[in-house]
């Protein structure tokens, strides 16, 4: 097909043509088309389906408040669906689908619902679909789900890139029409920073699609003159193809940036990407929509807002019709009869409802074909271009809760004073002053009033001359005595009487009404909708506009993908990842790696042959414990605490007494948040009077620290004690077994004694190893073998643990990862993370005589409360099934409850729970360590440990949670 | 009138001219058996239930704005009993029996959707604390099922199982949990007490508490005084502000929660997803919407609306869960007010003050609630003793220190 | 104990990490060390006449950044500096701590740290795109004796931001006049490699 | 929103961790007889005010200062920022 439609005029690039694809039919429009004024220069009518009834749907505005044109656009895992084709630029090669329509856009089985419509009334499906009970799920539902909805998603990832950026300006100016340029020309001539923003992908805004004159020349010579002039000035920027999309508190604006969709090959650029605007002040230039009135079939293909059959006429040389009818209420809209003339349409009828009296019906199915008066006379037409009036672009400034202030002059809402903050200003359309004249002018006032606010001085400007007609108009919301519907929101399919039936049935208030009815819902964000659905029920309920009230718009402003709020952290990139100093080396060795918050760690290594991973972590348990194993202990948190108050503030967050430690020792801690539930445990190190050296477990690094900041800054002030984080200074190993020390013996230098005498079991040290490499050595054992903890700084961590496994050899020494490490710990009976799980106690954990009593410490008060002792409360213990065999029938489950003999499994009979659990190799036996209730009373009893979602029901005997060598003599040799 | 489709039919024919409204708009009478303060979900579902249960009292429910303006309109309608503790479990899972009869009790569809809900686990801890639930949640006469990671892609093709900074070992999947359509229920619950003859009071706002010699006897409110017998405050999201007309201090901060919808899509997405590590839900609506959300926003507010950090987390948890969702696009932003208590548990007691009664404290989780919450509200004003479920929401587990914390994150209100 | 025949390597977090694009540059810094100077309480007039008289350098306000022949300094926290000298010397905190007697808390943090600079004219573009902050010449300078520092986020991650003043030689291998957009970027140390992804993923969307 | 930290100047709410009232500062003497209902009030019991709020935030991702902020609830409005040691040692808090 031809442009059938296509006229003189526009900004389109007539050397440029450009071939696309809409339902898999081949068209040409031109450079500077949008999908939507190319199909209108085709001809071509029905675009989509409405998303209840099924409706035909045609184009209906020229902007981003489009309700019926949402098209899939794009193939594959690129297929973007419900994209406006009145904003979407068109490109060679470009595929376009419709949507919600099955088999296809000209016969879709679900219009069937249109003859329905009597009964789909506004709610209709609160009143039904409950007979019988379980038919919902099963029939209802799915039905309702598969005709709702638009588009489809591809299914597939989204294979673009997106980038995220943050931007600081003194005054951002959104929009860039007459209004905007002029605020951004006062404001950048005064040298402010300026960023100015549009959403269109060219600037102009209006301007673009009507003919005026602007000192004697064109709209776009005018425009083309500032944008060049603001281009040139360093202080400006200018961002085309971005939307503000929202306001955030304290000059936070969001804005995104359409980067590529424009473009026919993809390239590297993000497709999108995300601004965080960072302004002083904000002039909002964002002009006005039409709006449509409410008459019978307003929604067919052909019926458009006047101000969009000018835009495709004047800025793309698209006529929407050749025999159009113009409908208004108000001067504008009746200016499109003229330019409809010059474009070479015929004006079949021009209606002023100001004037006219009669009703009319708009006729034709798929296609408008004529409207009929009520007096029978009928006047054919393709095009009805109906203005309802301008609603100015308000959404930002209720973004912030901010209510708008009705006008009657104009009928619309503006901007309220209260709406606006300090730091927020308007100007032109979007302030409700229509006129050219009147935009450039306050646009030259905002810029001027930003340039005083922030303390300048702006040069006097010459206004451009423009057009100054007033606007007029007299409200005409609702043709009243038509007998089809009168749509109201096109999109969601919400007409007249639906509004006036909820108002019926009590949901008068507006709020109520919208969520009753779906107006103002839909994708366009009511944008087509609200004001007119408003007026419709103040009319209803005989009452003023503002006495209904309004819904104040939320962001964001146009729909944003999810993908740009995503922005690079995508996939392995979600979030960062930390490594070990030993993590290259550890890969090397073939480690499976398991995430401890973002830490990677080594989880275990398998060695050749080793077909399950229980091989592979028996084998480095059965090595530690009969010679020795290193595992990289790095991710525990360090802080290093420093100062003459340093033992004083560490005995105030430990539950025992730190004072006295004395230099060269270390000392287990376990602190309790203030709710007296515990916290955190770990070691502290004493190097001399003043410095301290703290461990946390890996999960709980940020937050101790920012409690010790806290206790340190807000509770104690004055105390002389100061913090910093050494977590990543020291590459640290636990070197594990009775053949530890003989291992670093061999790397320790010869002047430092690590001799059992010199040398004792919580010791530490400043050493070198070596060769004079600075080192740290804490003699802790996680494993309850005797144990090292060396630290050396992370530059030579790669190193040592090479040196560590060839010194080792000898040994035959085994790295072993966090699991080898959490079985060897279950085995001891440590706590861990699944034990200090925030909702356990120093006395349940079996460590209450830890707590000092003569001293104050951090949720000692709060400790001491009767549910935090009750007798009956669960206790840590150990687990071991009663028969020992090693068989899977016999394997534990973490998170099994622990029921007695002879009890039914419901929660009343549930006495506790298993925590931890592993297979023992040392004791050839599944282990638990779990909560059970009186568990200290009940060393011997038998209770069982049922998992009823992996349907294991284990007989288990209670025991000591430490399991081997209950008292430390291991440690100590 | 009663719902049914021949009704629908009936009225269609006549042009809907005989639709009435739904509930009455009553003048405040002067005095009441039980007034319940606050017109949303709770408050409603407490007027049904006290109405239907104890007939012949008289009843009015209060409300300062529109009827259901509160969180009943602005959450992401989830309704599910997947909880771990003794004190919440049998409670959610008595509120999930009770929606699973709703519709036929209220004779209206609030569209209830039984559609399961996955909560996702992507490490062994993770995994051990999922089992220790799922058996709570059994054990208290719920359904719950461990899926494996390849149950799971069966599930669930579309999530991101192969280069996930976070890779998901598998699931918890509740069976029986869904969604409902939120507005709908605050309807049916003011229509069938209606019905059952409460007084829906709205733009009636209570200024101040009648109390002396330590006994509550009645409001203040904007359309003058009206008294009582017994007076239940059921108002999320205002309730230190209202408590605090009585003098009372409550552990509770109030805070934003933001919510997401995406522009209609076919459906995708087959239930409740939960990505505990990215912060990230979401279902899909019976419009096609993707409603998702996260974490509160952490700071203290009244103002109903979050900022961007929040929005951008919830969003990269999203694509970094189901990357397809990224090319959808995020059609509208929310924020409701929650109540957030100190342990994350919800309060249902009576205050020192006689007469006086309080209901809140639900933080993020009211919705899944309102059926028990108003039961058990119900009772507790009629009876004056806590109902079976609700035993353990009492004001005094804070000085007794019985805390009901799901989440081991202490008297912290932002980390649960 | 036995003769010490085994001897340790020195590994860079990022293996030294140099990557160039036409008016861009992103380098792995390697060399000196670097420690933390905390002041005790009522320590800061002892600490800045003792840095002043042993160093040459005054001790800058919060943000600020100044250079001394040897090394820079900078402004970390209330009472808090980092003071990196660029040459090596493993026992710099005792060294620092005998100089500055009891008036500080000095930290070793040479290792804890991966520096990556971003050097040449589009080095502000790639920043916008990670770094709330507003790293213009006005809010963020850079002059003769005068730089910025300070400690932010970078996407996720958290560091340090210097923009060395003039006389500074750390980046730019030598005093220069005309060398404004070097920007430093200091991150612990396990984060390496998501640091140098996310600068190098913003660049490359810049010229991608 | 923007905190303009009263040392470094405006920064991005992001950076800082949120705690709660600044009514924590205040962590009452566990040696009185009251002790017990102190700490509970302390712990537990909040104004949780609508309009002007006194709070704790911790610069977590700068310099890891805690900040009392004066803060409305009602319209996020900020009205000061301090350190909040400052105010602690104003208040009467000590070692």
């Amino acid at each position: 097909m031809t442009q059938t439609h296509r006229v003189g005029g526009g900004h389109i690039d007539r050397s440029q043509p450009v071939e696309f694809t809409f339902d898999g039919k081949k068209y040409q429009g031109f450079s500077g088309d949008t999908v939507a004024s190319a199909l209108i220069a085709n001809g071509v009518k029905l675009v989509g389906r409405s998303f209840k009834y099924h409706r035909p749907r045609g184009i209906f505005s020229a902007g981003s408040d489009e309700p019926n044109a949402l098209m899939t656009i794009g193939e594959g895992a690129r297929a973007t669906p419900n994209t406006r084709a009145t904003i979407a630029e068109l490109y060679e090669g470009m595929t376009v689908q419709s949507q919600n329509r099955f088999p296809s856009l000209n016969f879709d089985v679900m219009a069937v619902n249109d003859l329905l419509a009597p009964f789909l009334s506004a709610g209709f499906y609160y009143k039904t679909f409950m007979w019988p009970a379980s038919f919902w799920e099963k029939l209802y539902e799915p039905i309702i789900r598969r005709a709702a909805g638009l588009g489809a998603l591809s299914g597939e990832p989204d294979p673009d890139q997106y980038d995220k950026g943050f931007l600081h300006c003194d005054v951002l100016v959104i929009g860039a029409g007459s209004a905007g340029l002029m605020t951004a020309l006062v404001a950048g001539r005064a040298g402010l920073r300026v960023i100015l923003a549009d959403e269109d992908f060219q600037m102009g805004g209006r301007l673009l699609s009507e003919l005026e004159q602007i000192n004697g020349d064109t709209a776009l010579a005018w425009t083309m003159q500032i944008t060049a002039e603001l281009s040139s000035m360093p202080n400006v920027r200018l961002m085309g193809r971005t939307t503000v999309y929202g306001v955030f508190d304290h000059g936070i604006y969001g804005a995104v940036t359409r980067n590529t969709d424009h473009l026919a090959v993809k390239t590297k650029k993000p497709r999108e990407t995300l601004w965080r605007i960072y302004a002083k002040r904000s002039v909002l230039a964002s002009g006005a929509t039409e709006r449509s009135i409410a008459l019978s079939n307003n929604d067919r293909p052909g019926v458009m807002l006047a101000s969009a059959v000018r835009t495709y006429a004047n800025r793309f040389g698209a006529l929407c019709g050749k025999r159009v009818v113009v409908v208004s209420n108000n001067s504008d809209g009746l200016r499109t009869a003229n330019i409809l003339k010059a474009s070479g349409a015929e004006v079949s009828a021009v209606i002023d409802t100001r004037l006219s009296e009669n009703s009319f019906d708009i006729r034709g199915r798929k296609a408008v074909r004529a409207i009929r008066f009520s007096d029978g006379r009928k006047v054919d037409a393709d095009c009805i271009a109906i203005s309802g009036g301008w609603n100015p672009n308000i959404q930002l400034t209720c973004h912030k809760r901010g209510r708008p202030l009705w006008r009657d002059d104009i009928a619309a809402f503006v901007p309220s004073k209260d709406a606006l903050t300090a730091d927020m200003d308007v100007a032109g359309a979007a302030n409700g002053s229509f006129s050219t004249h009147q935009c450039l002018q306050e646009g030259a006032q905002a810029g001027a009033r930003a340039v005083q606010a922030l303390g300048k001085n702006a040069a006097a400007i010459d206004l451009p001359q423009a057009d100054d007609a007033p606007f007029e108009i007299t409200p005409f919301w609702e043709m009243k005595g038509c007998k089809g519907s009168a749509w109201v929101d096109p999109q969601n399919d919400v007409t007249a009487k639906d509004i006036k039936l909820a108002a019926q049935e009590g949901f008068k208030s507006v709020e109520l009404l919208k969520r009753y009815t779906t107006l103002g819902m839909a994708t366009d964000q009511g944008k087509a909708s609200n004001v007119l659905g408003l007026a419709i029920l103040a009319d209803h309920l005989s009452q003023t506009i503002p006495e209904t009230g309004t819904t104040i718009s939320r962001p964001p402003y146009t729909p944003v993908s999810i993908s740009a709020f995503a922005g690079a952290s995508r996939f392995e990139h979600f979030r960062p990842v930390r490594k070990t100093p030993s993590h290259n080396w550890a890969q090397g060795q073939g480690a499976v790696f398991v995430s401890a918050g973002l830490w990677q760690r080594a989880q275990y290594f398998p060695r050749p042959g080793e077909t399950h991973w229980r091989q592979t972590v028996d084998r480095e348990v059965v090595a530690t414990r009969s010679s020795v194993g290193i595992c990289d202990v790095t991710t525990l948190g360090k802080i290093d605490i420093q100062g003459p108050d340093a033992g004083a503030f560490l005995n105030r967050i430990y539950v025992n007494a730190f004072a006295k430690l004395v230099v060269g020792k270390c000392r287990y801690g376990l602190m309790l948040r203030e709710d007296g539930f515990a916290m955190d445990d770990g070691t502290v190190a004493r190097f001399s009077d003043t410095h301290f050296v703290m461990t946390t477990t890996t999960a709980n690094a940020v937050s101790v620290y920012r409690h010790l900041e806290f206790c340190r800054q807000c509770l104690w002030p004055n105390m002389d004690v100061k913090l910093i984080s050494v977590t990543d200074q020291w590459a640290q190993y636990a070197i594990a077994g009775p053949n530890a020390r003989k291992l670093l013996q061999k790397i320790v230098d010869k002047e430092h004694d690590v001799s059992n005498e010199a040398f004792s079991y919580m010791a530490c040290g400043e050493i070198t190893v070596c060769g004079g490499i600075r080192a740290r050595l804490f003699r802790l054992s996680f494993s309850g073998e005797l144990a090292y903890e060396l630290g050396v700084p992370a530059r030579y961590g790669d190193s040592l643990i090479k040196a560590l496994m060839s010194v080792g050899e000898e040994f035959n020494a085994v790295p072993y990862g966090t699991e080898a490490l959490g079985v060897m710990r279950i085995e001891k009976g440590h706590a861990a993370g699944n034990e200090l799980n925030g909702q356990t106690t120093a006395k349940h954990l079996g460590m209450g005589r830890m707590l000092a009593k003569k001293k104050d410490f951090i949720g000692k008060t709060l400790s001491e409360r009767e549910g935090l002792n009750a007798e009956d409360g669960l206790y840590l213990v150990g687990f071991k099934p009663v028969s020992r065999a090693d068989t899977q029938t016999d394997a534990l489950a973490s998170g099994a409850h622990l029921i007695g003999q002879g009890k039914s499994d419901t929660a009343e009979n549930s006495e506790g729970y298993l925590s931890s659990v592993a297979y023992s190799p040392s004791l050839k036996s599944y282990i638990g360590l779990g909560f059970l209730k009186r568990g200290q009373e009940r060393i011997g009893q038998e209770i069982r440990a049922v998992d009823l979602l992996r349907g294991t029901d284990v007989l288990v005997t209670v025991c000591s949670a430490h399991f081997i060598d209950p008292k430390g003599e291991r440690l100590r040799v | 009138m009663r719902h049914s489709a021949f009704q629908i039919f009936k009225q269609a024919l006549r042009g809907h001219a005989g639709w009435k409204p739904i509930w009455r708009s009553p003048d405040p009478k002067p005095h009441y058996d039980y007034i319940i303060v606050g017109g949303g979900g709770h408050g409603l579902a407490t007027a049904y239930y006290l109405a239907k249960k104890y007939q012949g009292v008289n009843i009015a429910v209060l409300e300062k704005n529109w009827l259901g303006c509160g969180n009943v309109a602005r959450n992401t309608t989830i309704i599910r009993s997947n909880y771990l503790l003794d004190g919440n479990e049998p409670f959610y899972e008595h509120s999930m029996k009770l929606w699973e009869g709703l519709e036929q009790e209220l004779n209206y569809n609030a569209m209830i959707s039984q559609r399961g809900i996955i909560n996702l686990f992507h490490t062994d801890p993770q995994r051990d604390a999922s089992v220790r639930r799922g058996n709570a949640m059994c054990l208290n006469g719920a359904d719950a099922v461990l899926l494996s990671q390849e149950e799971l892609r069966k599930k669930c093709p579309f999530l991101n199982f192969d280069n996930a900074r976070f890779p998901i070992l598998g699931g918890l999947w509740q069976p029986r949990a869904g969604t409902a359509r939120h507005d709908a229920v605050a309807w049916g619950y003011a229509r069938g007490a209606d019905q059952h003859g409460v007084d829906i009071i709205q733009n009636c706002e209570v200024t101040g508490f009648l109390i002396s010699g330590g006994i509550c006897t009645g409001v203040e409110t904007t359309r003058g005084q009206i008294r009582a017998k017994k007076i239940g405050v059921a108002v999320a999201g205002s309730s230190s502000r209202v408590m605090a007309k009585a003098g009372m201090r409550l552990p509770i901060e109030s805070h934003v929660l933001q919510a997401f919808v995406s522009e209609g899509l076919k459906p995708i997405i087959p239930g409740v997803i939960t990505f505990g590590a990215g912060h990230f839900y979401v279902s899909q609506s019976n419009k096609g919407g993707l409603v998702f959300g996260g974490d509160i926003d952490g700071y203290n507010t009244y103002a109903q609306r979050g900022n961007l950090p929040v929005v951008e987390d919830v969003c990269e948890g999203g694509v970094a869960l189901m990357p397809m969702i990224g090319r959808a696009r995020l059609l509208r932003m929310w924020g409701g007010c929650v109540d957030m208590s100190m342990d994350g548990s919800p309060i249902i007691d009576k205050t020192h003050i006689e007469g006086l009664y309080f209901n809140g404290g639900w933080c993020y989780g009211g919705f899944k609630a309102t059926p028990a919450s108003g039961v058990a509200f119900a009772h507790l004003l009629a009876t004056n003793t806590p109902h079976g479920t609700a035993k353990a929401y009492r004001f005094d587990r804070f000085s007794r220190g019985f805390l009901i914390d799901e989440k081991g994150v202490g008297a912290q209100p932002n980390l649960h | 104990m036995s003769d010490n025949k085994t001897s340790l390597v020195e590994t860079l977090p990022l293996n030294g990490l140099h990557k160039t694009w036409p008016i861009l540059e992103i380098k792995e810094m390697v060399g000196g060390e670097i420690c933390s100077l905390t002041a005790l309480k009522g320590g800061v007039p002892t600490l800045r006449k003792k840095f002043q008289n042993k160093y040459g350098a005054p001790l800058p306000a919060q943000g600020k950044v100044v250079s001394f022949n040897g090394g820079f300094l900078f402004c970390s926290a209330p009472e808090q500096w980092f003071v990196h000298f660029n040459t090596e010397n493993a026992f710099l905190d005792v060294e620092l701590g005998a100089v500055l007697k009891a008036s500080a808390a000095v930290t070793l943090q040479t290792d804890a740290w991966v520096r990556l600079a971003i050097i040449g004219a589009s080095a502000p573009q790639v920043l916008e795109r990670l770094v709330t902050l507003d790293l213009s010449d006005q809010a963020f300078p850079a002059g003769m004796n005068m730089g910025s520092a300070a400690r932010t986020m970078l996407g996720h991650l958290n560091v340090f931001i210097i923009r060395p003043d003039n006389a500074s030689d750390s980046a730019s291998g030598g005093a220069s006049d005309s060398a404004p957009n070097i920007y430093e970027i200091w991150c612990a140390r396990s984060f390496a490699n998501s640091l140098a992804h996310e600068i190098c993923v913003a660049a490359e969307n810049i010229y991608g | 929103m923007i905190i303009v930290h009263p040392l470094l100047g405006p920064r991005d709410a992001q950076e800082f961790t949120y705690l709660g009232d600044a009514s924590l500062i205040h962590r009452p003497d566990p040696k009185a007889d009251d002790a017990a209902e102190n700490f509970y009030e302390y712990l537990y019991q909040r104004d949780n005010l609508a309009g002007e709020h006194r709070e704790l935030w911790f610069h977590e991702q700068g310099d890891r200062s805690w900040l009392v902020i004066k803060r409305n609830t009602l319209t996020h409005d900020i009205l000061s920022v301090e350190l909040a040691s400052d105010v602690a040692r104003r208040e009467g808090r000590s070692k």
